[in-house]
């Protein structure tokens, strides 16, 4: 079983994105969860969302997770956010920072010596999508760095995803996410 | 479709919906004021009734006394209960799976009217969140309100319509208190300004007014309200015979005005005017004092420690009176 | 004519959209509805096939909870097609009406998502709404993941419709944990669900003038007790309804459902009696029991209400000790499902080890570890013979250990 | 399956129903055939259920009861309105007499009579009414 954790603010669409993947994955005969911590906070507190992938139908429900992959989409959980809770000794950061990996690792020490990846979430979303939407470029990033999908393919899945939205927004996160891929370090 | 109603032999042609052998006391209002509704139309009508007298003394198993689908579910849900109704009909109307009959009524122009009956305590109390609800939503239906300002199912509490002074068994009249210490609620103001198309205050005496008003009621196109004075011959503590006197004496002294306000909407529903009429005018305005002697529950207020609350009743009475022409005179 | 929602095969749906994808397929004429975390989306999504076309009835947002059910009793009497969903103090708003919509025997399905019960205040699962009704004279159907809550929403329009039942049907769903959670789910296309569910069958219809008809009575002392026992006969009989929906749908779709759902309890020795999401989480925690030499077993009720009395019995016969597990503060006594398979075990002449765990209150994650321990309790019950820990357990609660009898 | 009310032919025959023979819901039917238009149809012509109040009397709450005196009736209709208990019947506009059955003797009838001597009077209820009729007051003077 693979699970990701996402780390997030409300409003950020880290469920959004966690459910793409879980629409995606699915498609390829996979089983899938797609969930998320609520608490009663509004718009801007920070919260996580929760991704399974499995082989078998997944029957585990506990919100207990030691996760494969930790996705941090909005830059300063990093340094407020318990990110590396229940983490395994294998377990790969992806982090939304403008700084160099090097930058990061210095500005948060608890990272050190552990394999973690940088991309510029927001930066990408601001210039392709027009908005602070970091979701769809951190799953460019986790495509990247997975190795789940071809970018190819996953690009073509995401389509069918925001299918019912207008052609332009879609445009803007196929790019997104192309440019995530390729920029993910 | 209006029926034609003349004068009070015409309305004799009119064929009870409604049955005797019901438990009601002697002497109901209730029951006049039911029959009075339900003959206004020829049209099929179908009834929600509130938990209270007229629906513990109407569908006691296994007898009922309705020869119209009823139907009752609680105490405070009268209103949503008509509003779902009529929402119900519209939508096998619009899928075209009314059942034959009905359709066959429709057809020939005669739409069921959606009633919900209702007393004080299911209306201006318990009920109101529910009746509030279903006129904003804007429901095809008549809510008819059986005030006799007390709770009189279940032994005589005060309401929220009990007015001042009464004694009730939850604000009994004693050696230091004369009864019942608030004004009664303004519940037609409040409907109207629901922005109900149509809202009237009624009285079973004058029955031709009551059923005048309730045809227009059922010739608009959305929640209609009526006030209906309900005399309690058990509450009241006046005699079951008295029934209609009372009745008079409460229209005749205008504690209980006939009126109606009319929201007139556009095609948006937006409204471009209100009116209201006053649609009865006593020759003679009798004192109030004569209303309030005609019924024990106010007989301590004739003691001479109590006389202050007879005289502010007038006033009272005298200053909404005016309200009221004020308002009919400006058109508003 | 409502529009054809195009569906995939697999869809990734959490537990709302899956049941508001069911009440959608059935095609309901009235849905009266107040919000409330979490069925929120079940209404929300529901209005937006509306809006979209995709049904034909009529969306009516409430002031209340209560309107809410008031207004599916008055349209189910009217006679339509009528269902709402709710949560928690929502729930116990409309508590006063649910009586009434099983006394007057209208067929209206109510999607719970379960959730704890104020104060103090929380929004997360748990199934203290679920214990709240569960006298109110419904059939309780009890899903684990959203595939199944929309299964059993599909299935409890025509459990509850059927002639010789005509009762509500509730059909829970674990607040967040199913309700949020997107999961793979195989519907079944608009036409086929819709051929399932049939059309819907009005009976005393309060809409046929040339038969009117009086509904809501009152009953004296004289007439009371008959029609609640007649209430009572029925429900209880509602049994070979309900298997025979559970086995038309199996023929569609392969999927089987029973009135107890129990897994490995052929040889366990200890099982953990469970509902909602807990139970597949148990049945990881089984496996792994298993793997260290535990033969551990998942034992829940598929159908809370009408309770399947002879069956629980049966699944627990060979059993040495049993966990209940009760997601709801037991306010002064054991937990509900403690007392009921209690009952149901010693009158069928069973007596294994019960073991009574409250647990999950609030949402409080129950985590496969201490579903393990509660495994743990189990065993070194049964191999002492008797039980050696406490009766009550509250499980997963910070402080000192909180445990009675 | 629960007995049909509406089969059910007496008021007797349903008190002695069991609770395997009554309608789910504690539903009750107005009439025992469908009426398509009942305002049409008179009282003396509908199917009336036995579950109907139409065919139960509640005529012993009366300690006195309004007796009808047609030579001096008007048809006015008054007494037709006012009674609660749908007991007076009128027939082609004219009063025709008390549903003994369904009067609890309330009086309305008699206080709305505007006739002089009022052509509907209250009577002790074992008064054989001819022998009120034979009663009858005369016109009273207007004071």
């Amino acid at each position: 079983m693979l699970e990701i954790r996402w780390h997030s603010r409300a409003g950020q669409g880290a469920v959004t994105g966690a459910k793409g993947l879980a629409d995606v994955v699915a498609n390829t005969g996979k089983f899938v969860q797609a969930f998320a911590f609520y608490g009663s906070a509004k718009r801007g507190a920070a919260m996580t969302a929760y991704n399974r992938v499995d082989d078998q139908p997944i029957l585990n429900h506990e919100k207990f997770m030691r996760p494969d992959y930790v996705l941090v989409i909005d830059p300063g959980l990093t340094y407020t956010a318990d990110i590396t809770a229940n983490e395994k000794e294998s377990t790969k950061y992806i982090i939304t920072t403008h700084l160099s990996k090097e930058e990061l690792l210095n500005s948060q020490p608890k990272l050190q010596g552990k394999d973690v990846y940088v991309v510029d979430c927001m930066q990408i979303s601001l210039d392709t999508i027009g908005r602070a939407i970091p979701n769809a470029p951190m799953l460019g990033a986790l495509m990247k760095v997975s190795g789940m999908f071809e970018l190819d393919y996953f690009q073509n899945a995401m389509k069918k995803v925001l299918a019912k939205f207008p052609q332009k927004i879609i445009d803007a996160n196929m790019a997104a996410i192309e440019r995530a891929y390729n920029e993910v370090k | 479709m209006v029926k034609k109603i003349k004068n009070l032999k015409e309305f004799s042609l009119s064929n009870d919906r409604f049955e005797g052998a019901n438990l009601m006391c002697p002497g109901c209002s209730h029951n006049i004021i039911v029959r009075e509704v339900l003959n206004a139309t020829d049209d099929p009508v179908i009834v929600a009734t509130a938990t209270g007298c007229l629906e513990v003394c109407t569908a006691v198993y296994p007898k009922t006394s309705w020869d119209v689908s009823w139907i009752h579910i609680g105490f405070e849900n009268a209103a949503v209960a008509a509003a779902t109704v009529s929402a119900a009909y519209e939508v096998m109307k619009k899928k075209g799976k009314l059942p034959p009959a009905t359709q066959k009524m429709v057809d020939e122009g005669k739409e069921p009217k959606i009633v919900a009956f209702a007393g004080d305590g299911g209306t201006y109390d318990i009920g109101f969140q529910s009746l509030s609800g279903a006129f904003e939503r804007g429901h095809n239906f008549m809510y008819v309100c059986l005030d006799n300002e007390v709770y009189a199912n279940t032994g005589g509490q005060r309401s929220s319509s009990t007015p001042i002074g009464a004694s009730t068994t939850t604000s009994p009249a004693g050696s230091v208190s004369y009864g019942e210490k608030m004004m009664k609620k303004s519940m037609v103001e409040i409907m109207a300004d629901h922005g109900a198309p149509y809202v009237a205050q009624v009285s079973p005496s004058k029955w031709k007014d009551l059923v005048k008003k309730v045809q227009k009621g059922f010739e608009v196109y959305g929640p209609v309200y009526i006030n209906a004075q309900s005399a309690c011959t058990t509450e009241w503590k006046h005699a079951p015979e008295d029934t209609i006197e009372v009745s008079d004496l409460g229209v005749d002294s205008c504690v209980w005005p006939l009126y109606e306000i009319i929201n007139e909407r556009d095609e948006h529903g937006i409204i471009y005017s209100t009116k209201l009429n006053i649609t009865y005018r006593p020759k003679n305005k009798i004192p109030v004092e004569e209303y309030l002697a005609a019924q024990p529950r106010f007989r301590h207020l004739f003691k001479p420690e109590n006389r202050h609350i007879i005289d502010l009743w007038q006033k009272a009475v005298d200053t909404r009176w005016e309200y009221l022409q004020r308002r009919e005179e400006a058109g508003v | 004519m409502a529009k054809k929602y195009e569906l995939n095969e697999v869809e990734v749906w959490d537990g709302n959209m899956a049941a508001a994808h069911a009440l959608r397929q059935a095609q309901v004429d009235i849905v009266a509805a107040y919000p409330i975390t979490p069925s929120t989306p079940i209404v929300q999504n529901y209005s937006k096939f509306l809006a979209d076309g995709y049904v034909d009835g009529e969306f009516i947002m409430v002031e209340s909870e209560h309107s809410a059910m008031s207004g599916c009793v008055a349209a189910s009497a009217a006679g339509v097609r009528a269902a709402t969903a709710t949560s928690s103090q929502g729930f116990a708003l409309m508590v006063e009406v649910l009586y009434q919509a099983s006394g007057m025997r209208l067929p209206i399905v109510l999607a719970v998502v379960n959730r704890a019960l104020a104060a103090p205040l929380n929004v997360n699962g748990d199934h203290s709404d679920m214990y709240l009704g569960r006298d109110a004279g419904w059939i309780n159907l009890c899903s684990y993941n959203p595939q199944e809550a929309y299964d059993l929403t599909l299935m409890a329009f025509k459990i509850g419709e059927d002639l010789n039942v005509r009762l509500p049907v509730m059909v829970h769903q674990d607040g967040f944990i199913c309700s949020h959670t997107a999961q793979n789910v195989r519907p079944l296309q608009d036409e086929e669900a819709a051929e399932f569910v049939g059309e819907y069958k009005p009976v005393n219809t309060m809409l046929d003038v040339a038969n009117p008809v009086t509904h809501g009575v009152q009953t004296e002392e004289d007439w009371h007790f008959e029609h609640k026992a007649r209430q009572h006969h029925d429900l209880m009989n509602s049994f070979d309804t309900i298997k025979k929906v559970f086995n038309e749908f199996k023929e569609r779709t392969g999927r089987e459902y029973d009135l107890v759902y129990t897994y490995k309890m052929d040889d366990a020795d200890v099982a953990i009696f469970a509902l909602g999401t807990t139970v597949e989480s148990a049945r990881i925690a089984a496996d792994q029991m298993r793997e260290k030499g535990i033969k551990a077993g998942v034992v829940s009720l598929r159908v809370l209400r009408p309770f399947p009395f002879k069956e629980v019995a049966e699944a627990l016969s060979n059993v040495k000790a049993v966990a209940a597990m009760d997601r709801s503060a037991p306010g002064g006594t054991f937990g509900a499902l403690f007392n009921e398979i209690s009952a149901a075990l010693m009158a069928h002449g069973k007596a294994p080890i019960m073991l009574n765990y409250i647990y999950g209150l609030g949402g409080r994650d129950t985590t496969i570890n201490m579903l393990k321990e509660v495994y743990e309790d189990l065993d070194k019950c049964a191999k002492a013979g008797e039980a050696v820990v406490p009766l009550q357990q509250f499980l997963g609660l910070r402080g000192p250990k909180l445990s009675f009898y | 399956m629960a007995k049909d009310l509406k089969e059910v032919k007496s008021i007797d025959e349903i008190k002695d129903l069991g609770w395997n023979e009554i309608i789910p819901g504690a539903s009750l039917f107005s009439f025992t055939e469908p009426v398509e238009n009942v305002v049409e149809v008179p009282e003396e012509e509908r199917p009336y259920a036995p579950t109907n109040s139409h065919e139960w009397q509640v005529g012993d709450w009366r300690v006195e009861k309004p007796v009808y005196n047609r030579d001096l009736c008007i048809d006015c209709q008054f007494c037709w309105v006012f009674c609660p208990d749908i007991s007076i019947l009128s027939r082609d506009k004219k009063m025709i007499g008390v549903i003994y059955e369904h009067c609890k003797g309330c009086g309305i009838c008699v206080e709305v009579c505007p006739t002089n001597p009022k052509s509907l009077l209250m009577f002790p209820e074992h008064m054989d009414n001819n022998e009120a009729l034979n009663m009858w007051p005369k016109k009273e003077e207007k004071k």
